[in-house]
């Protein structure tokens, strides 16, 4: 363990912007890389259910 | 090859797809557990017990972020390079689809290592922009997956669009080499070094260990999310076959 | 009638007949258009004098920036242009028949991009002198600047050629093609605008000229195939 | 001549989400003339790109002289002529300048027959009068000059009886009786009635298109 309390953690040593900047940015981009393939699906599942019952319909 | 005189040679283009579908889909859950544990484990190892460095304190912290992404965009590139060429040399459409779902995970992980390599910089440097040859070779490299995904995009043709997209991704990675080398060139020529980001002689067990963890994590995240992307460009290009149309009406 | 004479003589001869004969078309074409033909040597001096009016007209800072104004300026002025090098023989048809000729299609290739050359890229190389008097680069500089030009624009050339290749079929071809390309130019810009700050500076310059002559060497081997390849690409459509 | 000179097998082609023909079958032998026929859009022009290997988007096999088109490309190009929606003429040159330059592209070609070919599809007197300066018709027919030029056996032909009046329709039906009866063979699509005595064979792809399994 690098830091005595939980206030310094968040300080970083004064570079608590920048660290937290980064890793808030990190968890943001990955996050959105593995959301946005999942909703799409869903909206491609979706959107081709439909297209099948028109087809059948039709 | 008996058997490929009556059978219709599309009938086994279709197969390798469906398989890719298969296997991606039994792969999945594991490798994105995995992955989550791996991600967990780095960030809070890199951010709770990794030292701070004697020079540039807690702010190289950044470093576990930016080392894994900038790894994982150069390799994704080479990733998709090589997706192009099997494409292009054996018409082989999961390479296709792969090119096409790598090209954006690699972009952002092209960003990542860019805008956290001049968040590091604000306290190392003094500002957030330094024309350092390790971050304007990632510029250079963001702006290739930016052209491979506009020529991919603005190819209505889909099969046209991942050839010419391949061959764009070749020449790219014949070119990447010399950009680097003349960036670093010029970099030498312009400006005196300095801090250089990332060349540590002999990092410490206890500062590259978190290193490598983040390293395979964001592998490990690369491969979930082409394989997430990979497998909705499946659906998309195979949706008139007959499996997709069963895995359709099942769900 | 079937295929009566013997191809295989025939075309190892016409191969060299056929790259005349194209690059003497492509000059027919050229000066049958000449505001073609100008259009990127008046963009060229017309970035050229962006420059003193947009940052300084101070002669000291401007011979400071004028190597770098100089080749940034051919860079953009032969990538403008580019765009037309297949653009209208898609439009009529002709790339269709280039591309059912018998003959190796590379020699084809080549035989345009060099015809393009000609008037773009050697076109600028020998206007950059007029820049370079206005941009007050200091006389020592010039023949760095001449001969990186001359070595570094077939290379701008071959690679603009690949990306025109891959965006013929487009409509908006000619933003993206920008975009594919430009980050293609960097090493040329770098080794480029190297060699005249060498040139200025009284450094050596052979080695700045060798990496620029490596760079075409490598775009001569490996550009052609790549510019044949994505044309069938585009045309397959 | 008993080998087919060109063989279509299970040949299936999709544009834009539509299957355009599945399990195409055909065999062209020397002395064939054969007309696509078909509705606007049913993928006549596709086709005829398919077979000139123009466009490579497509499954099934095509064999020329009994081999893969893919193996004998350079054989199959020399071998070829292929005549598009578009002329394929530059507009800034004149007509002998742009058949000179097809004249270098296909070896096969003759540059020396260049004025004799003008002459036979009436554009004697415009050797020197720039393209851009000539009708639709003429311009046309200068790309059909090198019909008249060409030595290859097999004929590809999109429409080539556009903006050509009555005339020269029938001129052109004659060459290609000619061409069929000296043993080559010609695929085309066309709007026109042929009025070509002999055999036409004709595919039609409306009643090709079929939907992927």
């Amino acid at each position: 363990m690098s830091f005595n309390s939980f206030s310094e953690f968040l300080a970083m040593g004064g570079h608590g912007l920048y660290v937290w900047l980064s890793y808030g940015l990190g968890v943001g981009v990955i996050a959105a890389n593995l959301i946005l393939p999942r909703l799409s699906r869903n909206r491609l599942l979706a959107e081709q259910k439909r297209r099948l019952r028109r087809e059948e319909n039709a | 090859m008996a058997e490929k005189k009556w059978l219709p040679r599309w009938f086994f283009q279709l197969a390798s797809p469906r398989w890719c579908y298969q296997i991606t889909g039994r792969l999945l859950p594991g490798l994105l557990l995995l992955t989550l544990l791996l991600l967990a484990v780095g960030t809070v190892w890199s951010l709770l017990f990794a030292p701070a460095d004697y020079q540039q304190g807690n702010s190289f912290r950044i470093i576990y972020l930016h080392v894994p992404s900038a790894i994982v965009a150069q390799s994704a590139y080479l990733l998709m390079a090589l997706a192009g060429a099997i494409g292009l040399i054996w018409r082989i459409k999961v390479a296709d689809m792969v090119l096409k779902s790598t090209a954006p995970i690699g972009a952002s992980m092209a960003l990542l290592a860019l805008v956290t390599g001049a968040i590091w910089g604000k306290p190392t440097w003094g500002s957030w922009w330094v024309w350092d040859a390790r971050l304007t070779s990632m510029l250079i490299l963001l702006f290739l997956y930016l052209g491979v995904m506009a020529l991919n995009s603005a190819i209505e043709n889909e099969s046209t669009a991942a050839r010419a997209a391949a061959i764009l991704a070749l020449v790219g990675v014949v070119n990447i080499p010399i950009i680097k080398y003349s960036v670093e060139w010029w970099n030498t020529l312009h400006q005196p070094a300095t801090f250089k980001l990332t060349e540590k002689p002999a990092m410490p067990a206890e500062m590259w260990l978190p290193l490598l963890v983040m390293v395979i994590a964001f592998y490990g995240f690369f491969v979930v999310s082409l394989m997430q992307r990979l497998r909705n460009e499946i659906l998309w290009r195979e949706r008139r076959t007959g499996w997709v149309r069963e895995l359709l009406n099942k769900q | 009638m079937s295929t009566g004479t013997n191809p295989g003589n025939a075309r190892r001869g016409s191969a060299l007949a056929l790259f005349s004969a194209t690059v003497r078309r492509e000059f027919l074409l050229s000066f049958r258009r000449k505001s073609d033909l100008a259009n990127p040597l008046i963009f060229f001096v017309m970035v050229a004098t962006l420059f003193p009016l947009g940052v300084s007209p101070e002669p000291d800072f401007l011979a400071q920036l004028a190597p770098g104004v100089i080749w940034v300026a051919a860079l953009l002025a032969t990538l403008l242009s580019m765009d037309a090098l297949f653009r209208s023989d898609y439009e009529d048809g002709s790339l269709e028949q280039l591309l059912l000729s018998p003959q190796p299609l590379f020699v084809l290739v080549l035989a345009k991009v060099a015809a393009h050359w000609c008037m773009t890229g050697l076109a600028l190389t020998l206007m950059a002198p007029l820049l370079a008097l206005m941009l007050f680069l200091p006389a020592d500089g010039m023949a760095g600047l001449l001969l990186s030009l001359l070595l570094g624009t077939p290379t701008l050339s071959l690679v603009g050629a690949i990306g025109a290749a891959l965006t013929v079929g487009l409509k908006k071809g000619g933003v993206l093609i920008s975009l594919l390309v430009l980050p293609l130019y960097i090493p040329v810009l770098i080794f480029g605008t190297g060699a005249v700050q060498a040139a200025v500076t009284g450094l050596p310059l052979a080695g700045y000229l060798a990496l620029l002559g490596a760079l075409l060497a490598l775009a001569l081997v490996l550009a052609p195939v790549a510019i044949a390849a994505a044309l069938r690409i585009s045309i397959s459509s | 001549m008993s080998k087919p000179l060109l063989e279509v097998n299970r040949l299936y082609c999709e544009r834009d989400d539509r299957v355009l023909f599945s399990e195409l079958e055909f065999q062209l032998s020397a002395g064939e003339i054969m007309q696509i026929e078909g509705q606007n859009g049913s993928g006549k022009t596709t086709l005829l790109r398919i077979l000139s290997g123009l466009s490579l988007d497509h499954e099934g096999e095509i064999r020329w002289r009994g081999e893969p088109v893919a193996a004998v490309r350079e054989r199959f190009c020399a071998e070829m002529l292929y005549l598009g929606h578009q002329a394929g003429v530059k507009a800034a040159l004149t007509p002998a300048e742009n058949l000179r330059w097809y004249a270098a592209l296909q070896p096969a070609c003759a540059s020396a027959d260049i004025p004799l070919a003008l002459e036979r599809v009436g554009l004697r007197g415009y050797e020197d009068v720039p393209c851009h300066a000539l009708s639709a018709g003429q311009t046309r027919r200068v790309s059909l000059a090198r019909l008249y030029l060409s030595r290859a056996p097999l004929w590809i032909l999109d429409e080539p009886f556009t903006a050509i009046d009555k005339q020269g329709v029938a001129a052109k039906e004659k060459l290609l009786r000619e061409h069929a009866r000296r043993g080559g063979s010609v695929i085309l699509t066309t709007h026109h009635e042929l009025a070509i005595d002999g055999p036409v064979r004709t595919i039609n792809l409306d009643q090709r298109a079929g939907t992927s399994a």
